[in-house]
């Protein structure tokens, strides 16, 4: 079970039982909502963008381990950056969660890297990513994020 | 023993031994029907109908026998009522589109119940869409039962059809049918019942329910996959309009018109899943050998031990515990989404499906986004459950 | 050899080595094809596209692989342009509910060509009952070959759509559609191109081609019963309502109002031929393997030696002698009707098909009821087609 | 070839290439066509009844030896009959053709007892049977007669 114990290892156990900035914030700017066609997950975030500056990132929803440790983590990775630097990070973690490469990590995203095994369950990896494309989406102003 | 039969099971996963709990899914299917179809291809591999050589005959035979099981399987009049379709989705759709719609003015009211799989759901808001009419919905209970004391209102002067699944593929419900065709009749309001789920667990008899239509899915009911059957009533298929142009479908085609077959041809437009269909026939001998009632008394067995045996697994609840109901449970476990414990019981062997199951309103009436669901065929064993049960209890043990 | 990968020509037809020339109706399958069947049954028997367990994981894998070496073998810009259909006659039909009905007003043209199987005209008359447009015919001549120099005029401001057969399943004719579908673009058409019979015979590029739709019959290009895709440009796929509404078609239903899937999931509503969508992929690689280069020069040279081999029979007559075409004979003999023919000619063992092979305006414009057809494959052998020969004048003599 | 011999035996192909009563008649009371699905042969009967008997029975169309000699042999034994004999004539040759009995001859047939070996020929059995559903299309005041 080493790929396993690896997939719900401690920090994601543990965001997962505590995520930051979850919970619908007072106010917002930027808004949508990120669904999992396969499984019916949906995840919603809500930005406050100022100046082309994630001044706060906050998600809500219920899901999965991997879901909610993977928004909490992004949540803590993406405030404070400008929108050109979070695109980027997305870019850098699209890359860690292919399945076709076999990049282990990435500097620029932190603990998101502990994500990493998340590629070895494929069924899992839109898991991780939902979160991700949902802030896109918000950014884009684009109300729904979907997996196909 | 019955189970041998299915080379399926046989398999490793993580290099654990298969235990398979997602017959709802998918079921296995018992080397029977992958001889038939592999005997079509190597001994008959010809189109049916058009030929007169001797592959194409044999190969027409088969199929047409293949009809004929089926028919004896879900006790049609006559073969000749039964059309061989993709699956439950194909035949909800085909009496969508070609009985219903003709029969709809804006304001008419189609009835459906909270049960239905999105398969019986989204064929008739498409059709709510093309014609101005309107979704009404049979409500449902805690127990995943439905409520059926104010059907006789729901059923009104507006209703136009009603189409409501036989067993539930989520929560495992029995639904009372052939009352409600009953009651649907007495207001001479035609039925559709979708039997996914339902031969590959119980007797079903099309002329007993009285019902006017009745789906199954060859997939589910151990046979190969893109087959299944539409049963209708000779009266209804007649007098409906074709659904697909094509060969096969016509008596006589110029390009100013067209003379179309007579049924069931008319409704099987073009080269129909031919291996597909032979298979579906030896599923049906299959489970007509093995006897429905043993089938049925199995589940019950399955049923009852594995109620008990997830009593042992804390903070686990079972959604949908109706009286009549087969043997799939639909839980969730307190701390644990369902999704992670998919992914971890995976490891131990033990497939089971996760999420919504295609029927989100009843998730929806739970608040909950879906559950795990075990769900389980007469070739399971006392042991699967037990295995089940261990792994989830490891599930639980990783998020301590 | 190619040929002894194809186990169903090994059998004996009253007592005699079989020939088969039935191909334009339906093909013999290579073992690789029955194998990848076998194995998704025996080794990844598991529903698609909704489970975490890995049985799913893998046959949804191998099914969508499958789509990757369709796209491949027809040269889609992505896979994601294919819809799993049941065979052409589906794709047909869903291209015009879906994609053309809408567009439709009363007095609307619809173009065809006179050498279309009746999948590729039924469907369109039902439209046009369904619409009040009109169904217009693209003229042929005696060879078999259509009439195009009037296309201009044919295709016309009241022209919404076009639709013909790439290679005649009759005659064999190979229609110069590269070219018709430039006529049509010229005038803001859009053009779905039936490719039956193209598949299994010549290189198809959809990309050159520069249709708007293409469809391919699984069943005749070696795959599968109950196999093919629908091929269509991706901002046609995406502006298009969905065909069946059901599970994995949607992304998210309650009763008020139901959020589609992206393509293709829209077009795939319920449990697709999983079996025979890997069967497909498996055909789709081993004429990738085979080279369809190699392919089609071996039918050239069949066909070369068919037509000399034929001249042995007097009074036989070919019908439909394109300059361009596959080898598919249709024939008739003075003096024997054509299913006496065929039924002489099974007993020597030789498969052909009689009759009208679902194009009955080709043999209205011929004056004929119907033909005798030989359709041959690169696995035919020069001894087959004696043994044609050598059966046709036994059945000559026994007519005398 | 001895069940092949035995179909086209002498009789079916003597009748096949000179069918009686063949051809459009002048006048008729009673008119069908007959369709076979499976091949697209076309059969047309014409007949002339008075008083409840076949005065005449004609047919046209271009068709496999089996479907004329049948048709051919069936116009013979129906001429002069009353409808009701016909029907039950027509009776004994749909058990004659029936594949799932061993029934050989029945007196009342005459020479079309000749056509039995149609049965070892399922595919066929449809163009002996095709001429006698039209008629009794045409009895019935059915403009169409199908074989599915
Ligand atoms: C209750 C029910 N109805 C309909 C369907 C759809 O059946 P199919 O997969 O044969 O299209 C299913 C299975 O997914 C089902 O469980
Ligand atoms: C030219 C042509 N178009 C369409 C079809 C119909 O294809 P399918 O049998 O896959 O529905 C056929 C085969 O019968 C054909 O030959």
């Amino acid at each position: 079970m080493t790929d396993l114990n690896q997939l719900y290892k401690k920090a994601i156990l543990e965001h997962n039982r505590n995520p930051r900035n979850y919970g619908k914030p007072e106010s917002w700017t930027h808004y949508a909502e990120g669904l999992n066609a396969i499984c019916g997950d949906l995840v919603e975030v809500y930005l406050s963008i100022q100046d082309g500056v994630l001044e706060t990132v906050h998600y809500s929803g219920e899901s999965c381990a991997i879901a909610m440790a993977s928004a909490s983590m992004m949540t803590e990775l993406s405030t404070g950056l400008t929108t050109v630097d979070w695109q980027q990070k997305f870019g850098l973690f699209k890359r860690l969660m292919d399945k076709n490469n076999a990049i282990n990590s990435f500097d620029e995203l932190g603990e998101v890297n502990t994500l990493v095994t998340v590629k070895k369950f494929p069924s899992r990896i839109k898991s991780a990513t939902l979160c991700w494309y949902a802030v896109d989406a918000a950014i884009k102003g684009v109300g729904t994020a979907t997996t196909e | 023993m019955l189970r041998e039969q299915f080379p399926g099971l046989n398999v490793q996963v993580h290099g654990k031994p298969l235990v398979y709990l997602d017959n709802a899914a998918t079921a296995q299917r018992p080397q029977a029907v992958l001889d038939a179809i592999n005997d079509y291809y190597l001994n008959h591999n010809a189109n049916i109908h058009r030929g007169v050589h001797a592959l194409s005959e044999s190969a027409t035979v088969l199929y047409e026998q293949a009809r004929v099981s089926m028919a004896k399987l879900i006790n049609a009049p006559t073969m000749k009522d039964l059309i061989f379709v993709r699956g439950c989705t194909e035949g909800v759709n085909l009496v969508a589109q070609t009985f219903v719609r003709n029969r709809l003015k804006a304001g008419d009211e189609i009835l459906i119940s909270h049960l239905e799989h999105h398969s019986n759901i989204v064929p008739w808001q498409i059709l709510c869409e093309q014609t101005g009419a309107v979704l009404k919905v049979i409500p449902m209970n805690q127990l995943g039962e439905l409520e059926l004391d104010d059907l006789d209102q729901l059923i009104n002067e507006k209703t136009r059809f009603m189409s409501v699944v036989h067993v539930s593929n989520s929560l495992g419900t029995i639904n009372p049918v052939k009352k409600m065709v009953q009651a649907a009749h007495d207001k001479g309001v035609p039925v559709l019942v979708d039997g996914a789920q339902a031969t590959p667990h119980i007797k079903v008899d099309v002329q007993d329910l009285d019902c006017d239509f009745y789906t199954v899915s060859g997939h589910k009911m151990y046979g190969p996959t893109g087959s299944g059957v539409l049963y209708g009533k000779t009266e209804h298929l007649n007098s409906m309009p074709p659904y697909h142009g094509g060969g096969e479908m016509i008596s006589k085609v110029t390009f100013e018109s067209t003379v179309y077959n007579a049924v069931p041809a008319k409704f099987e437009a073009g080269t129909p899943n031919i291996a597909g269909g032979i298979g579906l026939g030896a599923a049906a001998e299959f489970i007509l050998a093995a006897g429905i009632d043993k089938i049925s008394a199995r589940d019950h067995q399955l049923r009852v031990y594995t109620e008990q045996a997830l009593k042992q697994v804390s903070g686990l609840s079972i959604i949908g515990n109706a009286k009549e109901k087969s043997p799939v449970f639909s839980f969730v476990i307190d701390g644990v989404h369902a999704h992670d414990i998919g992914t971890i019981i995976d490891h131990c062997g033990v497939a089971v499906r996760t999420g919504h199951h295609c029927t989100m309103p009843i998730f929806q009436y739970y608040g909950l986004a879906g559950t795990c669901r075990a769900s389980l065929a007469f070739y399971n064993t006392e042991q699967d459950v037990d295995v089940l049960v261990e792994s989830l209890l490891k599930a639980k043990t990783m998020f301590q």
